[in-house]
């Protein structure tokens, strides 16, 4: 029982949901999934949010190894949480009162973002900047055939882009325009990067199509329940 | 951020030295970030999906403001229902019951996606790659050629169920060969728009935070 | 974004408003308007032809029930007015009005520009029957008489007529999917190349118990609405059954809480299976925070305080692969990734030891299970694959043959164009 | 503080550092021949230094013009005063560093030519950064009058759906302006019916709902007049849309600076104004010169090594 019901309830709805895309009635269906599935996440949350509030609690509690980071993120935590469930500051909840913009500029919520929340997202982000000059540096050379061509197409294209790429072969007659650098990788861009691009995206299609039969049959639910029974 | 206070600019100009300082080793500025951004960013997704989908979608939805003249969707039940199922993993004795709206959503995640991707990645690439082989200059036919012979090609990698050796290995060959080409170029290309990231972080540090640091103090 | 007041008065009068507004803007167009000298619209309204030339009405209105739909569209179509493309050439755009059959007036229900004869009218109701009337009007605000076209009654279908190829395809790829998993149930056995990416696996998690270090796995950070993080669970499954079989320890940091929750149920079932249900740990798989990059600075800060001798990448990932992958690589970690995210393909590429490319991370879980039935399917995926070749192929020589730069030969033309329709060409 | 001081010692400054960064350099290429694997780290605090070196030093590089950019510039440059541009900011703030500097542009080019502009977005994050926009527009022309010379119609839910109502009619979607306005009101909006009214289109986005979709749901059943501005990411995917569905269209940081270029050769009263985009791609230039010598350097230490290893073995 405990394991067979989540196989059919997989099975009725990704077939349902299958046969919606053919049949104009059931077209709601599809988008109803939609909803379902940010309202199951929210409950989720309840269970995410608990891990998150356990494991730091038991991080002080037992003064394991950097507790004391644990305690600024449960700070953090609550802090945040109050200022947005109770829109604290919010300039619109004199009218609007709970259905006031949870954004809105002034509110502290939308302060918090501001001086915390973006720069932190922005600062981790701009690391790759640097994540990509080390990169270049250890993985860019041309080991093997594959290497090669990931290196030279690569080398391409970024010169393309410069005036040192434009510069260096602009002595080029017109008879050898396709060489210069600019419109190589123009070409690069638009015809090999094409093909590369359509192969692994029909590829992903098929993928998907064998996976989710896979799912919906009921011959890949490891993540539901275990293996054989 | 034109409108942010001196002090924001202060703490955002700290929280991104904390997060650089990360390039140079693990430290304790960087475990404070990562400690404030955890908790910060975690409260600020709860209370968005609280307020957007609990509230707007759910609350308001099944139970629509008097004279709105909108309609109960009582099927939004079912969500619920199948979200009060999830909470029952905190109880030991039925948390079983917890796989079912995992299977709901795994089973509906296959339907979407095998249509989705089916019609839109499938179909489409084959429907655009059916193009005349010959064009109307030498540099377009090769284009034309190239394009259809790598995507034929690439496809050819990715079979499972034969060896690569002979002709075909030949080919799968090629495939690779045009699959690198691809990776090369996605990653020349995407150089330019990360670099601007990091130039507009540097630019907050070294304008608005050092030019709001000397009013400050 | 502020709420929309649903109790707004305004919501009420909407359309009503929305059909005056729209007959006023067009008045109010004219640089010499109606409304300015309102006292005097009994003049202005019989000098008003000599002034403005009003444009001939378009003829033939046709109404048609919309087919393939539940009954909520109507397509309306006409005749251009003579003094659109030719004629006066004054007419700048027509306006579409409906009325219920039994009701007496005409609601707008939408315009278009001059040189369009044909509208799809949407959001009406099943089993309802409707009339349409169009009008042509010009830039100077003049308006044309009005024709009135047949009644239509709206009809639901149970089968979208329109998708017939794409059902047919459909059938023949999952269908062929299908037939190999049963085809390989009957034991034959089948043979499957190489995949690097898998063949790794088992070492690098043998290397993690040598080393007493843990092994990371992050299964994207998408969450269970995505089929990429639900590929990524199917390989945990086998990665955390073997993990359990070596007595080593797993970390799964997730950026979802619905992903956590099938990540414990996934590895709990795997230690289950690999009888070692006493060393599962809960908390090993946990939720992080949904910001994407506060996720990825607290996986870095994991990967380099608890130093994992192995790193798991499957799944759906974003600008963030390639600074997991550098700060893996920077603690010497033995880096398996895969994605059907091309854009970030490149990355793992460049910085990870092995990398499972697009169709490879859905083929994944199969080729680990050793499972016959869901080999078979790979064998399906092939024939998905010669079909679209034969497709590619076959489109492209017909193309060639039938196009103008190539030979221009008709019949080929007129036979591409049939083929290039059944994959949704030409629409 | 820091500002004034690097602008006072700006060539000094400038000088000492790319002389310390060129020996930097000549180490690196050193230590490659030399077959010494350099750390990380330090790669990094090169990469930290050319970028952080290029803003303060304020590089400016030269730009080549190019036709697909300068068609837009031309389109707005033939408009004439009281003509209505529609100007879509499809964008949010990850976006903004390549794509504010051209909404800014061609915001300074529409009010310098006197024309009106009608502001909206199809993203829910693109209401701030159109109002940031504006308040950078706002800098050169303080006078502006909300409603007689610009306005903002904001976000709307619905993403392609949006386009396609709007192609026809314009009121349906925006019946207001962002603040509740009725767009009656508002003299900008005088006689816009539908997106073909304005005298052109200039859409700037990032991603999805974005360029392609303005073209396939507004430019090609209405035949409205349309430019664009993308992202350097997405660039290459809507070339085949130039030039016939879209007359011109600005591609990243360096489209950006191109236009800024033409804006400030034809208008020199913007010379004093920050040129966004050409500050960026200085140190974006440099950036990349940076990641080639580091892709080469690499080359040769591998092929010294491999040569080493040969003539040892």
């Amino acid at each position: 029982m405990k394991r067979t019901i989540p196989i059919l309830i997989t099975f009725i709805t990704g077939g349902i949901i299958v046969l919606a895309e053919f049949i104009p009635p059931w077209a709601i269906l599809r988008e109803h999934v939609l909803i379902y599935f940010q309202i199951i996440a929210v409950f989720a949350f309840f269970l995410g949010g608990g891990s998150l509030l356990k494991i730091n609690c038991q991080k002080v509690v037992r003064k394991r190894e950097d507790w004391q980071f644990a305690i600024v993120t449960l700070v953090g935590f609550f802090i945040m949480l109050a200022l947005g469930l109770f829109k604290m500051g919010n300039p619109e909840m004199v009218d609007l009162g709970f259905a006031a913009d949870l954004n809105a500029s002034g509110s502290w919520f939308k302060n918090v973002f501001d001086a915390v929340k973006a720069p932190l997202s922005a600062s981790m982000y701009s690391l790759l900047a640097f994540f990509i000059a080390s990169a270049s540096y250890r993985a860019f050379r041309a080991k093997n055939s594959d290497a090669t061509v990931l290196l030279v197409s690569a080398f391409i294209i970024l010169l393309g882009q410069t005036f040192v790429g434009v510069v260096s072969t602009g002595w080029m007659p017109e008879w050898m325009s396709f060489f210069k650098v600019e419109n190589l990788s123009l070409w690069l861009l638009a015809k090999a990067n094409l093909a590369g691009q359509r192969a692994i995206l029909i590829g992903i299609a098929l993928g998907i199509i064998s996976m989710s039969l896979r799912v919906i049959l009921g011959i890949e639910r490891t993540h539901l329940s275990g293996g054989d029974e | 951020m034109p409108d942010a206070s001196p002090i924001g600019i202060f703490i955002a100009g700290l929280l991104t030295l904390g997060i650089f300082s990360f390039l140079y080793k693990d430290n304790p500025v960087y475990k404070v970030c990562e400690a404030i951004f955890i908790g910060v960013s975690a409260a600020y997704w709860a209370v968005e999906y609280f307020y957007s989908a609990l509230y707007r979608k759910f609350w308001l939805g099944v139970f629509p403001p008097a004279g709105s003249g909108v309609e109960a969707d009582l099927l939004l039940w079912g969500g619920a229902i199948l979200g009060a199922l999830m909470l029952c993993r905190m109880i030991p004795k039925i948390n079983w019951l917890s796989r079912w709206p995992l299977a709901f959503i795994v089973g509906a995640t296959a339907g979407l996606y095998m249509m989705l991707f089916f019609v839109s990645n499938a179909m489409k690439q084959i429907e655009s790659t059916m193009q005349p082989l010959i064009q109307d200059s030498l540099l377009e036919t090769l284009g034309s050629f190239t394009i259809a012979i790598g995507t034929i090609t690439g496809l050819i990698y990715f079979f499972f169920s034969k060896e690569h050796k002979g002709i075909f290995g030949g080919a799968a060959k090629v495939g690779i060969w045009v699959l690198m080409v691809t990776f090369g170029a996605s990653f020349g290309y995407t150089v330019m728009s990360r670099m601007s990231l990091l130039i507009g972080r540097m630019d907050f540090l070294f304008n608005s935070w050092a030019t709001n640091f000397g009013q400050m103090f | 974004m502020s709420q929309p007041n649903q109790n707004s008065p305004f919501c009420k009068i909407f359309p009503t408003l929305l059909s005056a507004l729209f007959l006023f803007t067009i008045l109010a167009s004219s640089p010499k308007t109606l409304f300015a000298q309102d006292a005097e619209t009994s003049v202005i309204d019989s000098t008003l032809e000599n002034l403005v030339p009003i444009p001939a009405r378009p003829a033939n209105v046709k109404a048609k029930d919309h087919v393939y739909d539940i009954g909520e569209k109507v397509d309306v179509s006409w005749e251009l007015s003579p003094d659109d493309t030719t004629g006066l050439r004054n007419v700048v755009g027509y306006i579409i009005s409906r009325r219920l059959d039994t009701a007496s007036d005409f609601d707008s229900v939408g315009a278009v520009f001059s040189r369009i004869a044909s509208l799809t009218d949407i959001g009406l109701t099943k089993g309802e029957s409707y009339q349409y009337a169009v009008t042509a009007y010009t830039s100077a605000g003049a308006v044309s008489e009005t024709s009135v076209s047949n009644s239509v009654t709206t009809e639901q279908e149970w089968f979208d007529g329109d998708k017939f190829w794409q059902v047919l395809l459909l059938v023949i790829i999952a269908g062929s999917v299908a037939y190999f998993i049963y085809h390989a149930k009957k034991g034959k056995p089948m043979f499957l190349r190489k995949i690097a990416g898998l063949q790794a696996v088992e070492e690098a998690i043998g290397r993690a118990t040598e080393m007493g270090r843990p092994i990371l796995f992050i299964p994207g950070i998408h969450d269970m609405d995505d089929v990429q993080t639900i590929a990524g669970m199917t390989i945990l499954a086998k990665v955390a059954k073997q993990v359990a079989e070596y007595e080593s320890r797993i970390f799964v940091p997730t950026r979802a809480s619905l992903a956590m929750t099938a990540a414990r149920e996934t590895v709990r079932e795997a230690y289950m299976t690999a009888g070692r249900i006493d060393a599962y740990r809960s908390d090993d798989i946990y939720y992080v925070t949904d910001e994407q990059f506060g996720y990825v600075a607290a996986v870095n800060g994991i990967m380099t305080r608890d130093k994992p001798a192995t790193c798991f990448y499957l799944g759906a990932f974003f600008a963030e692969s390639l600074i997991l992958a550098e700060t893996g690589n920077s603690i010497g970690a033995i880096q398996i990734a895969g994605t059907a995210m091309p854009a970030q393909l490149p990355f793992f590429v460049a910085a990870c030891d092995y990398t499972l490319i697009g169709e490879e991370l859905f083929a994944a879980s199969a080729y680990l299970s050793e499972d016959p039935k869901q080999m078979g399917s790979l064998k399906g995926q092939d024939v998905g694959k010669v079909v679209a070749m034969a497709a590619i192929l076959i489109g492209a020589v017909l193309a060639t043959l039938g196009s103008e730069e190539g030979m221009n030969i008709e019949t080929f033309n007129s036979a591409f164009h049939a083929f290039w329709g059944v994959f949704g060409g030409g629409e | 503080m820091l500002l004034a001081v690097t602008q006072g010692l700006g060539p000094v400054f400038s000088w000492f550092f790319w002389i310390t960064f060129a020996a930097g350099l000549g180490w690196l290429l050193w230590m490659s021949i030399t077959g010494r694997e350099v750390e990380r780290r330090i790669i990094f605090l090169f990469m930290g230094l050319t970028v952080s070196g290029a803003v303060l030093a304020g590089i400016i590089l030269p730009v080549q013009e190019t036709t697909v950019v300068r068609n837009v510039f031309d389109t707005i440059e033939g408009l004439s005063e009281g003509d209505r541009v529609l100007l879509s900011l499809d964008y949010d703030p990850s976006g903004a560093p390549e794509l504010e500097p051209m909404a800014k542009a061609v915001s300074q080019h529409c009010f310098e030519k006197k024309l009106k502009i009608c502001y909206m977005t199809l993203w829910g994050t693109g209401g701030a950064m159109i109002t940031d926009v504006i308040a950078l527009a706002k800098v050169d022309f303080p006078d502006l009058v909300y409603g007689d010379d610009y306005c903002n119609v904001g976000y709307r839910a619905g993403n392609e759906a949006v386009l396609r109502v709007i192609a026809s009619d314009f009121r349906k979607t925006f019946p207001t302006d962002v603040s509740g306005t009725s767009l009656d009101s508002l003299s900008v909006m005088n006689g816009i019916l539908n997106c073909a009214d304005f005298k052109y289109i200039v859409a700037i986005g990032s991603g999805r709902p974005g360029i392609k979709e303005w073209v396939e749901y507004v430019v090609e059943p209405s035949g409205a007049l349309m430019g664009s501005g993308a992202a350097a990411v997405s660039a290459p995917q809507l070339y085949p849309y130039y030039p016939q569905q879209m007359n011109g269209m600005m591609g990243g940081s360096k489209g950006a600076s191109e236009y800024e270029k033409m804006l400030r050769r034809v208008y020199p009263k913007f010379k004093s104004s920050r040129a966004q985009a050409t500050e960026i791609m200085g140190p974006q230039t440099v950036a990349h010169v940076f990641l080639m010598l580091l892709i080469v350097f690499a080359n040769i230490s591998y092929f010294l090594a491999k040569k080493r290893k040969g003539a040892s073995a």
